[in-house]
C-alpha cells in the first residue's frame, strides 16, 4: 500500500507536468478575454497539443487515454491556474451520448469542434415538474414532415446563455408509459423560438437557467436513438452526470473552520481550545479524511483497470449536508459577526455567509440527498425499489396533482 | 396547572395574526430584502399604533403595562410573519436596557418614545468576529464621551439612539451607555447581513456624546439579564418562524407529485415534517417556560432562557433548511419563499449568542442552582 | 401563567395525599408477599376506600373523576412508595374496551374484580409476523357450534403468565381483506390449550411473553363486537393505549449524566467542565425540559377540560433515542469502566449499562420510531398514508414473503 | 496510487473467511456469551495454528515477519466473525508493548509465546470510571514488585502474563511493568461486562512481582505509541462488525413483510440501510489510512490512528444500534443475533478510550502537525 504513481504513471505525469508547465496562458494572453473567450483560448491549446479530452479515441480529437492517465492530468491541470472550463457538461455527458449515439458523419462534424472548445454544449432534461422525477418531462415534441415541432421548458440548464448546442429529451408519445413515449435529440441553440432566463438562486447566483421552447424546429436528422428510444439514450448520459459530480467542491472544509477558530475566542481564548469545537472538527475531520481516501481506493481501481463502484455517490450525501452543517458552525462561531456579509468586512471575505447560503443548492442539484441515500440503497445495496403507482401507466393518465 | 395562554391573550394573538396577515406577507419581507429601505417604515408606524411596542412598558411612561405573556404572544406573531421591523432591537433590548438599569429621568426620556415608536433604540454590544466578553471590549467612554466600533450593531442606521456596551476599569469591567445616534460623533454604515430583510449597521463612535445607563461597572451583570429576557422574546419570533418554515413544507409536499403521488406520500418527507414537527414543538413548550419565567421574574430565568434559546436555535435552523430541501431546486430559487426562513433562522441564531454560547450559560446557570 | 392548582383542584389534590399518607401499605402489612401479592393488597385498599380507577363510572368501582384529577392522583400516588402496579394494561386498555363493547351483565361480572385487582387481565394482539403490521394477525378461530377454537401464537404479551384474563383479536376469515377479516374476544388465560413461554431480552430481563393457542376454546358470548368487527374493537384499545404510553420512564436522564459528569475526569478535571459534555447535555436538557413543558400545556388542556392533542406520541419519539444515546454518552465518559455491567462494580450500581442495554426496547416496543413519526406526519400533520399494497386484497393472497 | 490490499493479502483475507465461517459462526460467539468459558479456547488454538499470532512479529522470534497490512486483514475478519478470543488483548496491546519497549531479553522471553499462542498478554491500564492519566494511577511499583488495583483489564483472567501501567516519579510520571499473572501476589477476579462474549477480569496485585519494561518515567509515551497502534487495529475489527451488523439488517430487510411488502422497500428502512453503509465506507477508507500509517511507521500515524478510530467508533455504534431497530421486536430478543454487535460495538469503543477521547487526540495531533 503506498500513495506512489506506477513507472508507467510516473512518466506520464512527468510529460503532462512539463507541457503545462510551458503551456499555461499568461495574463497577457487572457487580457481583455471574458471567462468564455479564455477557456476557449485555453481549451483549444490542449486541443492543439493532443491533450484535450484525452481519454476519448484519437479519431474523435483525443488521445485514447486511460482512466487513470485522466485522473493524472486533472491533478497535475489543477495544480495551475488555468481558465475555468465551460466544456464540463459538453465532454463529459453530450459528447459520450454523441459518440454511442450519433451517426458516423455527425460524430466527424461535432466532436472534434467540442473537443477543441469551439463548441459549448449544453443538456436540456429537467423540466419544472420533474424535479427528482427526471423523466416525467413534458415538453413535447411533434412530428411535422422531416422536423419535429418542440413547445414546452426546460430548467436547471448550466451554460444554455453561452451553449452553441444542446442535447434534450422530449415527450414524442404522451398516451406511452412515462419512459416510453420520449425521445432524444441534440439541437442549435440558436435556433428560432428558444429563450434562455437565468435563474436567481438564494445565493444570488445565477448559475442555472429556464429555457423556454416556442414552435422550435428540429430535424429529424438530429434525433439520436428511434423514437421512443429516449430514455436509454438519456441514461447514456446520465451515466456520465454520475461520474462527473464531484463531493460538493470546494467552500468550507476542515482546514477552514480549523483556522477560523484559531481566529476567534470563546471563553477569552482560541475556540480551538474549546473541547466542544474540537470535538466537532474532529467528526467532520474523519468524513473528510474517509472521503479522500475513498477517492484514493477508486483511484486505485482505476490504476488497476476495475471500474470504482457507484459507491463514489456517498461523496455527495455526506459532502453536502457537511458544507451546510459546518458552514453554519462557523457564523455560529463568529457569533454576532457571523450574520455580516460583506467581503470588506466579513470574516474570510465572507465565505462562510457564502457557503451557508449556497449549501442548501449542494444538497439538492444533482440529486436531493434524498434521492442519493435511494441510489446507494438500491444500485449499492440492492434494495428493492418503492411502490411505483406510475409504472405501465399511460403518462397523460399519471396523476400529477391533488386535482 | 394553569399552563397556557388564557383567552385574552389568545384573543391578542388572533388580531395580531389578521393584522400581519394583511399588513406582513411575505411579500412584504421580500420587498425589504430586494429593495432599498431598511425596513418596512409603514408597518413599524402601523404596529406602533396598535400599541405592541408599549406592551410591557408601565403606564407611568405611556406604556400599556401589560405583561410579558402578551409580548411573548407578538414575538411569536412578529416572528411567523419574519415582520421586517426593528421590533427586537428596540423593544426586546434598548427598552429592557433602560427598564432594568435606567434613572428615572432617563426612563422619563427614553421610554415614552419608545411606547410610542416614534422612537427606535438598539443595543450595541459585537465589536468583532467571536464572542464579546467584558476583557474582550475595546469600546471606551468617560464621563460623558465614548469612543469605539460596534459591528454589527441591528438596526443601527435606523435607531435614534443605541444602548452602547463599553469596558470599565470598575466592577464586572463593563457598563452601559446611551448614545443618541443622530450627532457629530457617531458615523454609521449600513451592511449587508444574509438576511437583508432586517437591517444592520457599523457604529463608529468617536467621542460621542454618551450617558451612563445605571451603574458604572455593573454593565456585564446587565447584559446577562438583558440577554436573558431578549433570549426568551427572540425564542418565541424563532418558533413562530419553525412554523412558517413547517407549514411552506408541508403545502408544498401535499401538492408536489413525483412518480405520480404526492411526495408527501414518502416516508423520507414525512419524517422528516414529522421531525421538524417535534423540535418546533418542544422549543415552544420550552418558550412557555421562558414566557412564565420572565413574566414572573423568577430565578430559574437563566435556566428558562438558555433552555428556550438552544431549543428554539436547533429547530429553527433544522425546520428552514429542511424546508429548502422539501422544495428540492425550487427552494433554492430567489423566487421562492424558503430563503426568508432559512436567512432569519441563522440571523437570530447569532444576534445575542450562538448555540453553543447558550448551551454553555445553560449549564453553568443549572450549576449555580444546584451549588444554592 | 402559572403552575398552580385551581381551587378545586387543590382541595382534591389535599384530600387524595391526606388518604394517600394514612393508608400506603406498611413494609409489615407487604413482608412475605411477592410483586403480585403486593400490587393486589394495594389495589384491594384503594378500591375499598373508593381510590381505584378513579375515572371509571361509579357503577364500574370507579370515582366518576376528572382527566385532571387523575394525573393529579398520579402525581401524588408517584410521591409514595407504593408496589408496582401490575393493572396498567387491565385498566388502561382492557376495560376501556369492555365498557364500550361488552353486555351490562359482562360488565357486571368482571369490572369491579378489574377496579378491585382480584383480576389481573392482559392484551393479545401482537403476532410473530406482524410487528408495525399490527392487523397482520394470523392467528385463527373458527366457530365450532356456540364455541370458536383458537390456534396460533400471540407475542409481546405482558404478563400473560400471572393474567386471569386477556382480550384478543383473531383471524375469523382469512379471504376478506386484512382489517375485515377479524373478531375480538376475551378469554380466560387459564383455559386449556394455552401456553405462556418468556421471551428473554437483550437487556436480561423478560417482561413480555410468547403466547401459544392450541385448540382452545372460547365461547361466542365472549365475543365483543360483530364478527368481522375485531378491529374497529381493537382501535378502541389502542386509542388507550396510546394515551397510556409515557416518554420512556425512568433510567438515564439529565440528572444522572450530570451527576456522573461531576464524578469522572476528563483531562484531569471534572467532566462537566468540559465543554463537549456541557454542550451534549445542554441540548438534552433542553429536550427533556421541552417533554416536560410539553406535559405542563397537556395537563392544563386537560385542567380545562380540553382533549391533549396527539402529539404527546412526541414523548417516545424524543425519549427513546435520547435514552439510547445518553446511556451511550455515559458509558464512554465511564471510559473503559464504562464496559463493565455489575451491581457492584458499576458506576451508579449498573444503572447507565443496563440503560445501554434496555435503550433498543424502547425504541420499539409500543410502536417503532418509524411508526411513531408516521403517526405524527399522519394524525398530526395530516399527510397522506404511504402507498398500500394489501389494501383491498384478501387476507390470505397478500404478501408475506418473497417466495 | 496503490491503495489497496495486495494479491496476496487479498487470498488471506478469503482464507481468514473459509477458516471463520466454519469456526467461529454466531452459533460460537453465542456459546461464549451465555456459558461459563471466558473465551473460545480451541478457536484460540486454531488460530494460533495459522499463525495469526504470529503475524508482525519478526522472524528472530519465532514470528512471521509480515506486516501490519496482513495484520489488518486478519483484524478485520476477526471483527466479522465477533471472534470471542483475547486476540486484541494479547496480540494488538501486549505484544505491540513489547516489540515497542522490551528489552532484547525480554524479547526473546515473551515474543515466541505470544507467536505460538501458548502466551496470552493483556494490558492493564484502566483503575477506575473516567479518563485515565499518567496523574491520575495510583499503581505503584518499585525495582521489582507492584501493588494496586486495575479494572477492568480485557482478558485479565486468562491471560498468562500483564503489561501493567504504573505511577512512576520520573519522566513523564508513569512506567510499563511486565506482571507474570501466576504467582501469590496477584489476585483476579473475572468480571461481567456488556459483551461476556468477551472476557474481563479486576487484578489486585499485592507487592507482586514486576520487572520494568523500557525506559522508567517513559511509560506514558509508550502508552500513547501502543495505543495508536491498538488504535487501528480496533478500527479494523470495528469496520468488520460494522459489515456484519449491516448485512444482518439487510438480510432481514429484505424477508421480512408489513403492510404486503418487504420492509426494505420503505425509505425510512432504505435511507436507514444507507446511511449505515456510507459510515462504515468512511470509517474502513479511514482504516486504510491507518494500515498505511502503522505499516510504514509515518509520522501521521498518530492523525491517521485518531481518524480510523473515531469514524470506526461512530460507524459501528450506528450500525450496530439501527440493525435492532430494523429488526423490531425480534432484534431485542436474546434468541436473536443483534445483540452480539451492539455489545461489541460499545465494548471495543471503550476498551482503548472513548470517541471524545480519541476525538480530542484528533485534533491534538493535527495541532502538532501544524505547527511542526
Amino acid at each position: 500500500m503506498d500513495f506512489n504513481d506506477t513507472a508507467v504513471e510516473a512518466t506520464f505525469r512527468e510529460e503532462v507536468r512539463t507541457w503545462l508547465s510551458a503551456n499555461i496562458p499568461t495574463s497577457d494572453e487572457l487580457k481583455g478575454l471574458d471567462y468564455i473567450g479564455r477557456a476557449k483560448l485555453w481549451q483549444k491549446r490542449k486541443y492543439d497539443a493532443g491533450w484535450a479530452c484525452i481519454r476519448w479515441p484519437k479519431e474523435h480529437g483525443g488521445r485514447d487515454a486511460s482512466a487513470i492517465d485522466q485522473v493524472i492530468w486533472n491533478q497535475e491541470e489543477s495544480n495551475f491556474d488555468t481558465p475555468d472550463s465551460v466544456f464540463g457538461i459538453g465532454h463529459g455527458m453530450c459528447a459520450p451520448t454523441m459518440m454511442a449515439w450519433a451517426t458516423d458523419e455527425q460524430n466527424k462534424n461535432y466532436i472534434p469542434k467540442l473537443a477543441s472548445g469551439e463548441d459549448v454544449w449544453c443538456q436540456l432534461f429537467s423540466e419544472p415538474a420533474g424535479g427528482s422525477d427526471l423523466a416525467a418531462l413534458r415538453t413535447r415534441a411533434e412530428k411535422d414532415g422531416d422536423d419535429w415541432i418542440i413547445n414546452g421548458q426546460k430548467i436547471w440548464t448550466s451554460g444554455a446563455h453561452y451553449s452553441d448546442y444542446g442535447v434534450l429529451v422530449l415527450r414524442t408519445d404522451p398516451t406511452a408509459p412515462k419512459h416510453q413515449g420520449l425521445t432524444y435529440f441534440f439541437i442549435d441553440m440558436k435556433s428560432a423560438g428558444i429563450e434562455v432566463k437565468p435563474i436567481r438562486q438564494i445565493s444570488g447566483g445565477a448559475n442555472f437557467n429556464e429555457v423556454y421552447f416556442t414552435d422550435v424546429r428540429v430535424s429529424d436528422a438530429q434525433r439520436l436513438g428511434a423514437v421512443g428510444q429516449g430514455w436509454q439514450v438519456a441514461l447514456t448520459t446520465l451515466m456520465n452526470e454520475r461520474a462527473s459530480i464531484g463531493g460538493g467542491g470546494g467552500g468550507v472544509n476542515f482546514d477552514s473552520v480549523f483556522d477560523l477558530a484559531t481566529r476567534v475566542n470563546i471563553d477569552d481564548a482560541p475556540a480551538i481550545k474549546d473541547k466542544n469545537v474540537r470535538a466537532q472538527l474532529a467528526t467532520w475531520y474523519a468524513q473528510e479524511s474517509g472521503l479522500k481516501f475513498n477517492g484514493y481506493r477508486s483511484m486505485t481501481a482505476l490504476s488497476r483497470g476495475e471500474i470504482p463502484g457507484p459507491e463514489n455517490s456517498i461523496g455527495k450525501l455526506v459532502g453536502a449536508p457537511k458544507q451546510q452543517d459546518m458552514a453554519s458552525f462557523a457564523l455560529d462561531l463568529l457569533e454576532s459577526g457571523g450574520a455580516i456579509w460583506d467581503p470588506e468586512l466579513s470574516d474570510a471575505a465572507g465565505m462562510f455567509q457564502a457557503t451557508y447560503m449556497a449549501s442548501p443548492g449542494l444538497r439538492i442539484a444533482g440529486g436531493t440527498d434524498e434521492i442519493m441515500a435511494n441510489i446507494i440503497a438500491e444500485r449499492v445495496l440492492g434494495l428493492p425499489q418503492d411502490i411505483r403507482v406510475d409504472k405501465g401507466i399511460p403518462f397523460n393518465e399519471v396523476p400529477t396533482s391533488n386535482s | 396547572m394553569n399552563f397556557e395562554f388564557s383567552e385574552e391573550q389568545n384573543m391578542l394573538r388572533e388580531q395580531a395574526q389578521g393584522f400581519l396577515a394583511s399588513n406582513c406577507s411575505m411579500a412584504v419581507v421580500r420587498r425589504v430584502l430586494d429593495g432599498d429601505e431598511p425596513y418596512d417604515a409603514d408597518l413599524w408606524k402601523k404596529v406602533a399604533e396598535m400599541g405592541w411596542t408599549a406592551t410591557v412598558i408601565p403606564e407611568e411612561y405611556e406604556g400599556l403595562g401589560l405583561s410579558y405573556l402578551e409580548l411573548s404572544v407578538i414575538a411569536e406573531e412578529l416572528g411567523r410573519a419574519l415582520a421586517p421591523i426593528p421590533f427586537s432591537s428596540s423593544v426586546y433590548l434598548a427598552t429592557e436596557a433602560i427598564l432594568a438599569a435606567g434613572s428615572e429621568e432617563q426612563k422619563q426620556a427614553y421610554l415614552p418614545g419608545l411606547a410610542a415608536g416614534t422612537s427606535i433604540g438598539c443595543f450595541a454590544l459585537g465589536e468583532s468576529s467571536g464572542q464579546t466578553s467584558a476583557a474582550s471590549l475595546t469600546t471606551k467612554a468617560d464621563s460623558s464621551s465614548i469612543t469605539g466600533v460596534k459591528i454589527p450593531v441591528a438596526d443601527g442606521d435606523i435607531a435614534n439612539f443605541a444602548i452602547v456596551v463599553a469596558t470599565s476599569d470598575k466592577g464586572d469591567g463593563a457598563s452601559l451607555y446611551i448614545v443618541d445616534l443622530d450627532q457629530d460623533g457617531v458615523s454609521r454604515e449600513s451592511i449587508t447581513t444574509i438576511d437583508p430583510s432586517r437591517s444592520h449597521a457599523k457604529l463608529t463612535l468617536n467621542a460621542a456624546g454618551a450617558q451612563l445607563l445605571g451603574n458604572d461597572g455593573e454593565g456585564w451583570s446587565y447584559v446577562q439579564s438583558i440577554l436573558n429576557r431578549a433570549a426568551v422574546l427572540f425564542a418565541w419570533e424563532q418558533v413562530g418562524g419553525c412554523d412558517t418554515a413547517l407549514n411552506m413544507a408541508k403545502e408544498y409536499a401535499m401538492g408536489r407529485f413525483a412518480f405520480g403521488r404526492p411526495i408527501a406520500t414518502y416516508q423520507a418527507i414525512k419524517h422528516k415534517l414529522a421531525n421538524i414537527y417535534v423540535k418546533n414543538t418542544l422549543a415552544r413548550s420550552n418558550c412557555y417556560y421562558g414566557a412564565w419565567a420572565i413574566s414572573t421574574d423568577a430565578d430559574e430565568l437563566p435556566i428558562a432562557a438558555a433552555t428556550a434559546r438552544v431549543s428554539a436555535i436547533q429547530a429553527y435552523y433544522y425546520a428552514s433548511k429542511e424546508n429548502v430541501q422539501t422544495h428540492g431546486g425550487m427552494g433554492f430559487t430567489w423566487e421562492f419563499d424558503c430563503q426568508f426562513p432559512y436567512r432569519r433562522s441563522k440571523l437570530l441564531a447569532t444576534n445575542i449568542g450562538s448555540e453553543a454560547t447558550w448551551q454553555d450559560k445553560l449549564i453553568t446557570a443549572i450549576e449555580k442552582q444546584r451549588a444554592a
